[in-house]
């Protein structure tokens, strides 16, 4: 008994994008979750953010429908302001210790009004703002944290620390204030554990030639980014702290406390360049005439469509990048900094700037150390929590899982697939159910209000002081009361309190109310209260509207109480117009097969399927050639040592020998039809035999290519060979004839120009690996590396320093220099090759009759990505690779609900990545099937098919292939499972054909002619 | 018979205009309409057919019935004057006597069932119309089908022959005959004045071609309604625009709208048309005329057998504007020649 | 009341433009109380005929806000939106209707301090056209 | 060999061998200056045939007219560039299929505006029209006769044409002919646009108060085929129906905008209304910010999106608040 709970709960520490991710991908697949979170708010890192590379999205625009859809899961149980001192038990059955600080502010009582936090006399420096900008000892963590509700740092306030003031208490409007909270602690039993610990930025205080303790002017990039931010201290406006001018120049120093194995920080942060580039971009958009430079050793710009957004800042922002050491910063008397820099070559350049960024490397917590010694987790050398080839989001101890940065640097979408991934690992030590949500609504039956007349009851929140202190609520709520259909009105105090709820359930009753309009705070957070409430009443959710009078009036216009008032009035009288025509709306449900498509066989295909059908699943595995492996047949080592090759068979043995899975090799797809839950797919094999597979949800896992290059003589002699091919020569020791004295490779073949304006990623770590091998191998070779930048991101940076230092030379081209290569025996097929290029450092031509070229070529997206992503109609991008629904937070998902997407196919990655993503995306799939029905949003379109003609600008504009012409009757038709509710087809139907319910034209219409506008004449513009 | 001076046309208006509002045809932008007038010289009286009928001095293109609010409804302002048309040619008085069969009396009812509509009787009943001969008919006059023709008097209450340099004004009815003899500035009528206006009479009937007799059309469409080929084939053409209903001078169909939000608002009367796809969709959506050929076949049997059979008559004039106006040249003589030649047999 | 206060339609979509103006409100950044609100899920769900239907019904000017682009929530939903706007906004002008009547932004769910530039500027643009007269309809 | 012979044997084949069920061409009308529809099943038919400056009317629109009438039927029909790029748009938006579709591109010289025509006979009645194809048009009536400059009596959509030609199409008869420049098609525009606001707003209210809301621009029209039109929608009452002015306009606002991109500039709206409203100015300006904005122009390419089912992520925004 106590066993099976346990295994449907998980413990996540840490509320970062990397846990909020984890818990809801746990709780969708029914499973209970506890979120311990350090600090008072969910949402970690990203709100401190901006804007986000390479798509400049808004940080917290994304991120914040993420976060409330967080803290109303039921299955989410959120633990702020906690720890995890220990865990003890087995995998399936642990039982941690987490103690709950005291947060002095009773929950359930606080409206987070802020009276307390005006009148707490102790002032900190913010932490969320890197200091920029005061806080209180009573406060939020930010302005939008979620719970909204107050804590106090208790070892700032003045009563808790030295037993007087208590000012909090007497102002707080709901006695809120409870200075004998206590802390608690607590045992949870779960299933598993994952860890979402997060990173923290380098602090460069200790680096002395960076000034950064001593000139206010040089800052981290994450101050900056806060200067950046329009909801930060500076509202956007960017100023020197100095003397408060804007800028007009700006230097960012990359690798600060990164790439340093003096610190310590032998490895690459991965993320500082893309975020010196979004920055230098952002702070251009703000500042026209800012001119930004960038000091750089290698520009890092490896992920998915980010060489793309490295052009634009140079060539459409005029960013300038400079490869070049800063060895000093010396501050002028007017608070200018001048640059002392190294380049390659040696030559010193001095430069003044009004600002310097430093682009501060990401570390470890400090806490992690800690948590490793009490969870008994083994930490790799630079303190992050330590993972294993092959097993990316495990820690060293069985049962507890690692994603986001804490065990290693990572980006957003990086973080996001690695919360998905570490989920589908720990549902290995979970009892899964499929769920049925259509069956687990417990609300009370449902009151029928079809075809009664609207009966409107109104109620106008004073929010304590909030609202009543500008806005004059009785008189509103007496306007309320004559307007047409509204049976009630009336002024509550506050009516998000449990108090008042019932107080509106009664008079839902008393009066048979049919409507019901809050005017008080925002329907963003309070809408899904006020619906639970009047569905608790017997009245279906939808039959609800918000007058928003705070946010958007009292806390606005507080000098101005009597417009306020008769803003109000009139927003309580569209409020109600609206409430008119609302109509109570379903939730169809719908149902999901539990099988699972995924398509191709490669590592990330069968990772996803074997994950998939250890979770109970049944499983076709449709790949098109006549065997199972894919690109890693092709990968002969690793760093670390570990046979990629007995992985890859074990691997396999299993898929094969799975009995969830069904492997149709030498098969194509050559029809999908259907939609989430209920796919129908046609498969041919290579005997032009036909079959049908229904299944519930698609992995695409096609993988890439390696690109076919002519550059270079390749196919001109057997001594010039692609990275691939040198791997297997190595491995097979099968090098050409004689001596192998010179081995030159050339980086980016067919990468980052032309129409593969990007990187490949994995080919520089690949040619770091072949080069070590190859010294192990051949100890006398001299290896010449020709590259642009050397891309060893994360803990590969070790490696190309292990290179390095055993003299392997690395020489940079420019793309309109490359290195050029001559047959030295014309006409023998085994001809050594002649290699010329400029060294930088030397900045003369050099010469090297090379033994072996080896050619690090790109790689490409499969040509018939094209054909399956019409039938499947999902996108690509401008390089034919598949794209998610959204770069950032999605980055599995595919925009057409119950379509993943893993490996090679997404963009080029490592092993490690694609088993990862491979991983998550089963995470992602299994949301869907481990559901038997699925509840369709209330608000989606609908169709009046006799307006339909059938143009088919709705299935043009729609962003989900949810709405279709239907071929036979020629109209269209709506797809409730995959409808989100945008509205964008509704607008552009000229027809009149389509509405959306919960915002319909004939709603929006009335709240258009809601008001009553006299006209006013004998005015003229003043 | 009395005779009036071009040059004291002017003086009669302005008369007429003391108590009366007065309507004559005036040039907007190159389109001849029905407009009021305050003097002659607004008035432009060279067309034998305006672009629109005069029908909308009586039944306005839109007219708000009643207001309402909290407090009840209120009728809409009603205007005090009288109307007087100058102008008006036989063929649109006679389509005001077919619209008041309608609007003013509904014969077919029992008399004290009879609907009498407010807003119609209120313009017409006391209206004072000075008809215009047409000396020069156009070749898409026809009202010589209906009885009608260039001099013909039914629905005036004053005839007017342009005779050159003057008018010759002949009173109808009693009302118009009372309105001429409180004229004193009108002359005698001379034996040349009579020949020159019956040599222009003559001359006009001249130019219209002769009438092709449609005794009994109304009997028999109704046999045909139910052939749905020659209906195709009548409206083949047609692309239902409806402009041919706007300019008709007996067309009266109409929608009631209501505008208001939350306890007021008003009634509306507009014109409506036969060959609106939306015209006779009901409230289930089931639409009885959703293709073109029903609508068509709607007009036809509404202006050649359905008002016949109920008031007598035909609800067309032979003012020829819907086939003037067409954009496709849809002939409505070659319809009904087409309708009426047809063997009755479908396919 | 003494001085006119013009009135203007906001129509704001639901993921960032209104929780800018939520934004405003927690940081209590003031801004004329000018507008009247309606919310809607995305600008793509926003009809050309709702900000015609709103200057006939009396309203002195109207907004339309939405995501940046490529914050849409709906991936794509402003850019829909944007040609519809691209198209009746010169079209409006060219007929004479005051310019600064009809406006549209992009105002994130971080942008408080901008959303209430936005409107502190529609509001004094109006306030200079003063009342609407050209699109209203007389009953 | 004329135009109007070549349509008749192209028509002729079409009919006898070219695999078409029915062809939708023009004959001589009952009145001299708009030439009637014909709708030819029987190849001996060919012979009525006519093409010149009377057929002014868009013969795409029957393909709209009773939804898909002609479904299950292959049907050949004569165009002009206008009418082509009207075909072209249907195709694109599901409303006829290509393969069923057999279209026959004419020389078009332009087409009659009969209001210009009709002022220019002063008002009299015509009886008789001559074109001699290149300068002059010759009218007769009753007791008068006058020749008359062909332009002047040409419906403006004609005078700034910039595609005569039918672009995409299976056949095309007589020489293809040159068009304005892009200047000359906008110079009304440019004009209107060059005057104040004020004066703008006064001509818009100038024309529009014409309005007697009889609805003919939108029935002719061809890119106009929704089942029901939002202005007969009653949930929710979209616009009123009156001839109140703002009623009116915003009437015509919104068609333009529903037009927009899918406006093929014939002309037809203009033609049809009984009030002469200059319809085709607002029209055109769509049309300009569509090229302008978007790079598209209505009907001209078949396998583009339409341009308000589309857009592009780096789109002009210079509308938007900065």
């Amino acid at each position: 008994m106590r066993e099976n709970t346990a295994r449907k709960s998980v413990l996540v520490l840490g509320a970062g994008i990397a846990g909020i991710q984890a818990s809801l991908d746990l709780a969708e697949m029914g499973i209970t979750v506890h979120l311990v979170e350090d600090t008072p708010t969910i949402g970690g890192r990203m709100p401190q953010l901006d804007k986000t590379f390479p798509t400049n999205d808004c940080s917290m625009c994304i991120l914040s429908p993420k976060m409330s859809e967080c803290i109303r899961h039921p299955l989410i149980k959120l633990h702020i302001m906690s720890s995890l001192e220990g865990i003890s038990g087995e995998p399936g059955d642990l039982k941690c210790r987490v103690i709950e600080r005291a947060k002095y502010v009773d929950p359930s009582k606080c409206v987070s009004c802020g009276l307390c936090e005006e009148k707490c006399p102790v002032k900190l420096d913010d932490v969320f703002d890197v200091s920029l900008r005061k806080t209180k000892a009573i406060s939020r963590y930010f302005l939008q944290s979620i719970p909204s509700e107050y804590t106090i740092k208790r070892e700032h306030c003045l009563y808790l620390t030295k037993g007087v003031c208590r000012l909090c208490e007497k102002v707080c409007p709901t006695g809120a204030i409870d200075y004998e909270d206590k802390d608690r602690e607590i045992e949870l039993n779960v299933g598993a554990v994952i860890l979402a610990t997060g990173i923290d930025p380098f602090d460069p205080i200790s680096i002395g030639q960076y000034h950064y303790h001593s000139s206010v002017n040089v800052v981290t990039a994450l101050e900056f980014e806060r200067m950046l931010s329009a909801s930060g201290p500076l509202g956007g406006h960017v100023v020197r702290a100095s003397d408060g001018r804007e800028p007009s120049t700006l230097a960012f120093i990359q690798c600060v406390g990164s790439r340093d194995s003096g610190i310590n920080r032998n490895y690459c942060s991965s993320a500082c360049c893309m975020f010196a580039i979004k920055q230098s971009i952002i702070a251009r958009e703000h500042m026209k005439e800012l001119k930004a430079s960038i000091f750089y050793m290698d520009i890092r710009a490896f992920g998915k469509d980010f060489d793309k957004y490295y052009d634009k800042a140079e060539n459409k922002y005029g960013v300038r990048f400079t490869r070049a050491r800063v060895a000093d910063i010396i501050e002028l008397t007017d608070g200018s900094l001048e640059l002392k820099y190294t380049f390659e070559n040696g030559s010193i350049q001095r430069e003044a700037f009004d600002m310097v960024v430093l682009s501060t490397g990401l570390q470890p917590r400090p806490e992690t150390r800690g948590l490793a010694e009490s969870l008994d987790l083994k930490l790799n050398d630079y303190g992050f929590f330590r993972s294993k080839t092959f097993l990316p989001l495990e820690t060293s101890r069985p049962g507890v899982f690692v994603c986001g940065a804490a065990n290693g640097p990572k980006d957003i979408p990086e973080s996001v697939v690695s919360a998905s991934g570490a989920v589908a690992e720990a549902a290995k030590y979970l009892e899964l159910d499929r769920q049925d949500p259509a069956t687990q609504e417990d609300a009370p039956p449902e009151q029928q209000v079809t075809g009664e007349r609207p009966r409107v009851g109104v109620f106008v929140c004073h929010c304590g002081i909030n609202i009543a202190g500008v806005v004059d609520v009785k008189d509103v709520a007496a306007m309320a009361e004559g307007l047409q259909n509204v049976e009630h009105s009336e002024d509550v105090v506050y009516a998000c309190s449990t108090d008042c709820l019932e107080v509106i359930k009664q008079r839902i009753e008393e009066h048979g109310l049919n409507r019901v309009v809050v005017a008080a705070c925002t329907p963003r957070t309070h809408e899904p209260l006020f619906r639970e409430t009047i569905n608790e009443a017997g009245l279906n959710p939808y039959l609800f509207e918000m007058a928003n009078i705070r946010d958007q009036c009292s806390w606005a216009h507080m000098e101005e109480p009597e417009l306020a008032t008769s803003k109000s009035k009139d927003l309580v009288e569209m409020a109600v117009a609206k409430s008119r025509g609302l109509h109570p709306l379903e939730r169809l449900p719908i149902s999901i097969d539990p099988e699972a498509l995924v398509i191709g066989g490669g590592l990330s295909g069968m990772t996803a399927a074997l994950d998939l059908a250890d979770a109970g699943h049944q499983v076709y595995l449709v790949e098109k050639e006549d065997e199972l492996g894919g690109n890693m047949r092709d990968i002969l080592f690793n760093f670390d040592g570990s046979d990629p090759q007995e992985f890859l068979g074990k691997t396999i043995e299993r898929v094969q020998s799975h009995k969830g899975i069904r492997v149709l090799t030498g098969a194509n797809i050559r029809e999908v039809n259907g939609y989430v839950g209920n796919f129908s797919t046609l498969v041919e094999d290579g005997e032009s035999r036909t079959e049908t597979l229904t299944h519930g949800a698609v992995i695409v896992a096609t993988g890439g290519i390696e690109h076919r290059t002519s550059e270079y003589l390749y196919g001109e002699t057997t001594r010039v060979v692609t990275q691939t091919e040198f791997e297997r020569m190595l491995k097979d020791e099968t090098f050409p004839a004689g001596r192998l004295r010179n081995v030159v490779m050339v980086q980016c073949v067919g990468s980052r120009e032309g129409e593969r304006m990007y990187c490949s990623r994995v080919c520089c770590s690949k040619a770091v690996k072949n080069a070590l091998e190859l010294r192990k191998r051949r100890a006398g070779a001299n290896i010449y590396m020709a590259c642009r930048d050397i891309r060893t991101y994360g803990f590969s940076e070790e490696y190309y320093t292990e290179l390095r230092d055993g003299g392997a030379l690395v020489f940079r081209y420019k793309p309109d220099r490359k290195p050029e290569v001559e047959l030295m025996s014309p006409g023998d097929p085994d001809s050594r090759v002649r290699v010329s290029m400029i060294d930088p450092v030397l900045e003369k031509e050099v010469v090297i009759d090379a033994d072996l070229l080896v050619l690090a070529t790109a790689i490409d997206a499969p040509e018939d990505n094209s054909v399956l992503a019409k039938m499947l109609k999902v996108p690509l991008n401008s390089d034919g690779m598949f794209l998610e629904a959204h770069v950032k937070l999605r980055p599995v998902d595919f925009a057409t609900e119950g379509i993943f997407v893993c490996g090679l196919a997404h963009s080029p990655k490592d092993m490690n990545e694609s088993l990862a993503q491979s991983m998550a995306a089963a995470a992602r799939a299994l949301t869907f099937l481990q559901k038997k029905t699925i509840l369709a949003d209330g608000t989606i379109a609908e169709v009046r098919k006799d307006r339909c003609s059938g143009c088919a600008y709705c299935e043009a504009v729609c962003a989900y292939s949810a709405i279709e012409i239907d071929p036979e009757e020629k109209v269209a038709v709506v797809n409730d499972a995959l409808c989100k509710g945008c509205g964008a087809c509704v607008a552009s139907c000229r027809c009149g054909a389509l509405d959306l319910r919960g915002f319909s034209n004939r709603q929006i219409h009335a709240v258009i002619g809601a008001l009553d506008i006299e006209a006013v004449e004998g005015v003229t513009a003043t | 018979m009395v005779k009036l001076k071009k040059n004291e046309l002017d003086r009669l208006i302005c008369r007429l205009a003391g108590s009366y509002d007065v309507y004559a045809p005036v040039d907007i932008d190159g389109n001849v309409e029905f407009a009021r007038v305050s003097s002659a010289e607004d008035m432009d009286q060279s067309r034998t057919v305006t672009n629109l009928s005069p029908k909308e001095i009586f039944f306005p293109k839109d007219e708000v019935l009643f207001e309402y609010d909290a407090d009840g409804i209120r009728p809409a302002d009603s205007m005090d004057r009288p109307i007087a048309v100058w102008g008006i040619r036989s063929c649109d008085t006679k389509s005001l006597m077919l619209l008041d069969k309608v609007f003013g009396s509904a014969i077919q009812m029992p008399k004290e069932e009879r609907f009498q509509d407010p807003y119609w009787k209120k313009r017409y009943d006391g209206a004072l119309l000075f008809g215009a001969a047409c000396a020069e008919p156009l070749s898409t006059c026809f009202c010589n089908w209906f009885g009608g023709g260039p001099f013909a008097t039914e629905g005036m209450d004053v005839h007017v022959t342009d005779i050159g340099d003057a008018f010759l004004l002949n009173p109808v009815t009693p009302r118009g005959e009372d309105y001429l003899e409180s004229l004193d500035f009108t002359a005698e009528v001379s034996e040349s004045d009579r020949k020159a206006a019956a040599e222009i009479a003559g001359s006009a009937e001249a130019v219209m071609s002769p009438p092709v007799p449609i005794d009994g059309l109304d009997q028999l469409l109704p046999g045909l309604f139910l052939q749905e080929e020659v209906w195709g084939e009548v409206s083949a053409a047609c692309i239902n625009c409806g402009a041919c209903t706007f300019v008709c001078p007996t067309c009266h169909c109409f929608d009631m709208q209501d505008e208001g939000r939350n306890e007021k608002g008003r009634r509306l009367r507009v014109w409506d048309s036969c060959m609106f796809p939306i015209f006779t969709s009901e409230a289930s959506g089931h639409n009885p005329r959703s293709l073109s050929r029903h609508r068509v076949r709607q007009r036809v049997m509404h202006k050649y057998s359905y008002y016949p059979v109920n008031y007598g008559e035909y609800l067309c004039t032979g003012c020829g504007r819907c086939i003037t106006v067409c954009p496709v040249n849809v002939d409505i003589r070659r319809t009904l020649l087409k309708l009426m030649t047809h063997d009755g047999e479908d396919g | 009341m003494s001085e006119w206060q013009p009135r203007i339609l906001a129509i704001l979509c639901n993921w960032c433009s209104y929780a800018g103006a939520d934004l405003a409100g927690v940081s209590r950044i003031q801004y004329p109380p000018s507008i009247r609100v309606i919310r809607v899920p995305c600008s793509g769900r926003v009809d050309q005929l709702f900000i015609l239907k709103s200057l006939q019904s009396g309203f002195d000017g109207v907004l339309v806000s939405g995501c940046h682009p490529g914050d849409c929530h709906y991936i794509s939903g402003n850019y829909v939106a944007r040609r519809k706007f691209a198209l009746l906004k010169p079209l409006l002008e060219f007929i004479g209707i005051e310019p600064d009547r009809v406006q549209f932004s992009w105002i994130s769910a971080g942008e408080g301090e901008r959303f209430a530039e936005v409107i502190t500027k529609i509001t004094e643009d109006v306030r200079k056209l003063g009342p609407s007269k050209r699109l209203v309809k007389k009953t | 060999m004329s135009v109007e012979k070549e349509l008749r044997r192209t028509v002729k084949d079409l009919l006898e061998e070219g695999g078409i069920d029915l062809f939708i061409g023009w004959e001589r009308g009952s009145l001299p200056t708009v030439a009637s529809p014909l709708f030819i099943t029987d190849p001996v038919d060919a012979e009525r045939l006519i093409f010149d400056i009377t057929c002014g009317s868009n013969p795409a629109v029957y393909f709209t007219k009773d939804r898909r009438q002609f479904d299950g039927r292959r049907v050949g029909v004569v165009l002009k560039g206008c009418d082509s790029r009207s075909m072209v748009l249907y195709i694109k938006e599901k409303q006829a299929d290509r393969e069923n579709v057999v279209m026959v591109g004419a020389q078009c010289n332009g087409v009659l505006d009969r209001g210009k025509v009709a002022s220019a006979a002063g008002g009299r009645e015509i009886l008789e029209l001559e074109d001699d194809g290149e300068k002059t048009v010759t009218l007769k009536g009753r007791d008068y006769e006058i020749a008359v400059e062909r332009d002047s009596i040409l419906s403006s959509s004609c005078l700034s044409c910039i595609h005569p030609d039918a672009l995409e199409c299976d056949h095309f008869i007589g020489e293809p002919r040159q068009s304005v420049t892009r200047e000359q098609r906008l110079r009304e525009v440019r004009e209107f646009e060059a005057l104040s606001s004020t004066e703008r707003w006064e001509r818009t209210r100038h024309e529009y108060e014409k309005c007697i809301r009889c609805y003919a621009c939108r029935n002719v029209c061809p890119s106009c085929y929704c089942a029901v039109c939002f202005v007969d929608q009653n949930d929710p009452p979209w616009i009123g129906g009156t001839c109140e002015f703002t009623d009116s306009m915003i009437f015509h606002l919104v068609r333009n905008l529903h037009v927009a991109g899918r406006c093929v500039e014939c002309g037809a709206c203009a033609r049809a209304c009984p009030m002469d409203i200059d319809l085709l100015l607002l029209n055109r300006k769509v049309a300009m910010e569509v090229l302008e904005r978007f790079n598209d122009e209505a009907g001209m390419d078949i396998t583009a999106k339409p341009a308000m089912a589309d857009f592009k992520e780096d789109e002009k925004q210079d509308f938007i608040m900065g």
